[in-house]
């Protein structure tokens, strides 16, 4: 089994009709992703490349409740967004849209932890279990069905990853993209565990970059229950200190959350880790 | 976005946080005339987007003209953490009885904002913060319900104030977190927060850095925005939609995402190059971010090669592509162009490309491997 | 604490609520000045602090001065659910394309602030609410939160707004919960919201009640407090921390806590008697306000008997026995006492009456059968 | 057993230096409760009665922790001092002040549901395990241990009833004042769920009155769910319609809430309702 997503996952796309929303409903229609409704305030009663767009997400989980949602809307109205299918209890909610305020993301986490629903993201690519379903913007060409889970807090490097992987010939069970924020929903430790109990998933790659300390409370958890090959990557060794470095989340102060610091995380608990990201295919290929 | 101190503590006293009296200046004669107008003894203080500013000497008391005269003199003159001294802050000098730390941030871990403190306040309190973590308190709070009295009432009591004191501290300490989220900070810190000679707390210096993100829904604090924060590309950059930060090297960078950006800074160094600059075009770039990007980059002189990295996902090969023959129809400069284009729409791009008389690489490494051949 | 109209539009207005202009007159004369002020069709409409005023012919179009004339002398002779008229509001005349129902309240149940919106709005929302309540919407708000934004429009798309419209409604609704916050309100109610000819949303008509309890941080709210709402020794009682309403008997009644003051008059009744009063004099109650308690229903002129009950819990026997001591010092009335005394401090209590020569019952219900034979 | 409390109870009392505070204090001393500590910002290491008092709740349970809070403290604080309880985790927290800003209390509604703790009040007497325990402001020489379980949204009302009950020789397990204010913690249905759990109660006395949907729906809850003899009584039967009667909860308004439906609603499903509050005795004797 893949985690999260799979064929069977009914998807709802919140902002559907803006450019974004659009343009990748049709791509994850083309992968075959179930999009069974689209919620855009006031476009109530038009059509997207044939789904159904709602005024409300109450309107749409009436006509049909979505197992997903996806968030395309822009980043001033992406928490109200948030919390409008937290209210009606959708149970994943993947939020693509980058920049949205910070305070506004832990006004959104407030309800998420109290609602019990998992939010990914804000600012990732979402995610694909490749062959079943993609609920996100990465380009789904490079993906292929296999024994690998991909978890990274990076667009673009992690496609850069999977097509190496995919070039080597191992395939992903899914690939998660949990965003690059300050805050976000669903952090390592929770996909590294959702991977270590999917009776799929073999191996196990995580994607990280300096800033936060989410790559060390992962290396903790993978040094403590998780006894599948585990790979890791951490982008930016040669950011200077003090410079933000665009997301906002890749600052480094001091020695907490430098690239260094994550590296020797991940090593002490054995986990290899790659020094450019094409070699992860390598790696993993050796362990599986 | 940062702010000085001077602008901090105004947006403190406009939350009813006690600040002493204070009044920039931009010269010595300034200075000066601030120093009469307060009528008493100063604090002639460096206002520069930097911390170690008392270490860098750019805290200095003086009780009289002739000793404000020669701190200003002195001050204006010092570089701190990069920044020259531009501007000063006098203001009243107060007795000290305490000195507490406190801020609200967030807190990326916890996912929420929270409230630090500590009895150790003053020039030291990062060396408190990594020898003795335990003096520093910290509580969370939800966003809705802001910082509750009792809480701010237990970190008063628990730094040792008296119950007067503590009623200060709980009124200062709620409007601190209510700044916080009513101008989109990121951080809001004061250090120290003083007792002063009368038993008063007094906010005696002042940190914000606010949430660039939010700033959409903050026109009025668009103008506290300081030039000096970024240089004139960066601004640039920022304007487009674009993430730059100006390096050391030869190799001018465009790719879309940070993460990516960041790994190919880190290839490029491991493959003998030094890149020029950091640059993320964002997610769903244009061609007009692409050109303007470019034109960034071809901005700096000292680039020789400009490597180009897209993982299209969001963005669209073929929107880069345009972008890139745009910018190059306009290169009066003797640079060497490197492109590595795949993913979203990536044959389109590739197409218009070639039509351009351009060739592209699809393997990152290899395209590092030839930039850096190029530049050296 | 009920507000009227005149006064519950200018809140509204304050947060950013749209309701047609409007003047308050006293007079004819004031009516027809403010009917040439506005400059066009206008609505008359008597201010008093009870609904069922369009039943009871208190609002009426006026098309020209003549119309307004007559509307402002016949609504200032009405008397409306026990209210005569005094002042009028005298607002433009608004073309109505819809009328909606929307209020903010605490609804007890549910422990949380409730918004409830009708597409059924205007004067028969409570045969809507009686028939068919499932026309009535409602949705629970965080204190901390508000209403948040989707939650609005959901509401405005299933009012049947259309998008523009339910972007006026969404902001409308937020500050509506926003205005019950900030003033303490147990009720903020529009009634209609309408949508005018151009579309546009206004509020028609306003309901508020303000919590008593709240009031002591609305020091600037004090002064919307009108006379009329109660009696003199209603309001006197209030000023002291008891409650008291007039009734129609002779026996008058002073209990401490209403649970047991409602009982007593079940008792009186069930006796064949007729309560003069309800008289809570609250927990706790002291010496001063037994006193106060005693001058108030001493000074209704029907009562013949005194009744007092207490049980004391935190109310302590001998704080009330020195009240109705030192009330009796200035009784100038022919009325009979009836004392009924126990709980805490009994003791001291008791024998604080024996030394003035008054008796007292252990059973309430002993103690309502003598004030009923004295009392008839 | 009794509800609630008992002899192991360890009480803290919040405003414990206050005029009511500390006179109650010590008449739950001289009753047999264990006051371990009170707390009142500002007095700090002053004691009263040989209680010790903490500026704050935190100092207080790390003293020692207590299985309950009493509160006393003013109204315009008594929200404030609640959420302190809640956020110290204290299981049973008893408001006796009365005047608390209304929304104050929804405030604190929301953070007691969101911890579990129970809430009983505010504006209410307390409760009193007779012969064991009085966390209140009620009588103690009234009680007297038994078989029945008392339940009043009143406080002297009560005192009417425990009196006639123990005059009649009938004793209490406990007796829980659940207060009269609009929204209040605990409701008759949860008290009368304990009650019917407790091995020791064999009988309940519910005593409401107008206002509010607490009685009918502690009615529809004894029809389904409670086996043991209920007898019920309704204060304001003879209350004018549309008058507030001193308590914020008891106004009529319309057929909801009046006296009528409220004692309809309890003799539909079999609970004996007495007319005036000393017969409640008789009845609940012939039941048990």
């Amino acid at each position: 089994m893949s985690i999260l997503i799979n064929e069977n996952t009914k998807v709802m796309v919140q902002g559907i009709t803006g450019n974004q929303g659009s343009f990748h409903t049709n791509l994850m229609q083309q992968y075959g992703t179930n999009v069974i409704s689209g919620v855009v305030p006031g476009k109530g009663g038009e059509s997207v490349f044939g789904v159904p767009v709602f005024d409300t997400v109450i309107q749409a989980v009436e006509f049909d409740r979505p197992d997903c949602a996806v968030v395309f809307v822009p980043a001033a109205v992406a928490a109200d967004a948030i919390l409008e299918e937290v209210a009606c209890g959708i149970p994943l909610i993947i939020c693509i849209t980058e920049g949205i305020p910070v305070l506004d993301v832990t006004r959104v986490m407030q309800a998420v932890n109290a609602s019990g629903v998992r939010l990914i993201g804000p600012n990732c690519p979402g995610l694909i279990s490749p062959g079943r379903s993609k609920v996100g913007i990465m380009p789904s060409h490079i993906h292929m069905p296999g024994p690998v889970g991909v978890v990274s807090r990076s667009g673009t490097l992690t496609y850069e990853v999977v097509q190496a992987l995919t070039d080597a010939g191992i395939g992903q069970t899914t690939c998660v993209g949990i965003g690059g924020d300050p805050i976000i929903g669903t952090s390592f430790v929770e996909a590294v565990k959702m991977f270590q109990e999917d009776d799929e998933t073999r191996g196990i790659v995580v994607i990280g970059e300096i800033g936060g300390e989410g790559e060390e409370q992962c290396a903790e958890y993978i040094g403590k229950y998780v006894d599948k090959p585990v790979v890791g990557f951490i982008s930016g060794r040669s950011a200077p200190a003090e410079k933000r470095m665009g997301h906002a989340g890749a600052i480094v102060s001091g020695s907490t959350g430098s690239a260094d610091a994550k590296i020797s995380a991940f090593e002490e608990v054995g986990v290899s880790v790659a020094r450019i990201p094409t070699d992860i295919a390598a790696l993993i290929s050796d362990l599986l | 976005m940062k702010l000085h101190e001077h602008q901090a503590r105004k947006l403190l006293s406009e939350f009813s946080i006690p600040v002493p009296r204070g009044i920039v200046a931009s010269s010595v004669d300034e200075a000066i005339s601030a120093f009469h107008e307060l009528g008493g003894p100063v604090v002639v203080k460096a206002q520069v987007l930097s911390g170690g500013r008392g270490k860098a000497g750019g805290v200095v008391l003086a009780n009289n003209e002739a000793a404000v005269e020669s701190a200003a003199k002195n001050i204006l003159r010092l570089e701190i953490g990069g920044y020259s001294v531009k501007r000063l802050l006098i203001t009243d000098a107060c007795e000290i009885s305490k000195e507490i730390y406190l801020s609200a941030l967030i807190d990326r871990n916890a996912g929420a904002i929270a409230v630090m403190a500590s009895s150790k306040g003053g020039m030291d309190i990062e060396e408190v913060a990594l020898q003795s973590p335990e003096l520093i308190m910290r509580r969370h709070v939800d966003y809705a319900t802001g910082l509750p009295q009792f809480m701010a009432r237990e970190l008063g009591f628990e730094l040792g104030l008296d119950w007067d004191q503590v009623k200060e501290f709980q009124s200062i300490a709620s409007n601190l977190v209510e700044l916080l989220k009513q101008v989109d900070a990121s951080l809001v810190e004061i250090n120290p927060l003083i007792v002063d000679g009368e038993g008063h707390c007094r906010a005696i210096d002042a940190k914000i850095d606010l949430d660039d993100n939010a700033m959409g829904r903050h026109p009025e604090l668009e103008n506290l925005r300081n030039p000096e924060e970024y240089t004139r590309e960066e601004i640039e950059a920022r304007n487009a939609g674009i993430s730059y930060i100006k390096l050391d090297g030869n190799i001018g960078c465009m790719v879309n995402g940070a993460g990516l950006a960041m790994a190919l800074l880190d290839v490029i160094k491991g493959e003998g190059g030094e890149p020029a600059n950091f640059l993320d075009v964002g997610g769903g770039a244009d061609s007009v971010q692409v050109r303007t990007a470019m034109n960034i980059i071809l901005s700096d002189p000292t680039v020789r090669v400009i490597l180009i990295n897209i993982f299209g996902g969001i963005t669209r090969c073929d929107e880069v592509a345009n972008g890139v023959i745009e910018a190059l129809g306009s290169i009066s400069k003797d640079v060497d162009l490197v492109v590595r284009l795949v993913g979203t729409n990536e044959d389109e791009g590739l197409s218009l490309l070639k039509t351009a008389g351009i060739s592209a690489h699809s393997s990152m490494v290899e395209a590092v491997k030839q930039a850096v051949e190029l530049a050296s």
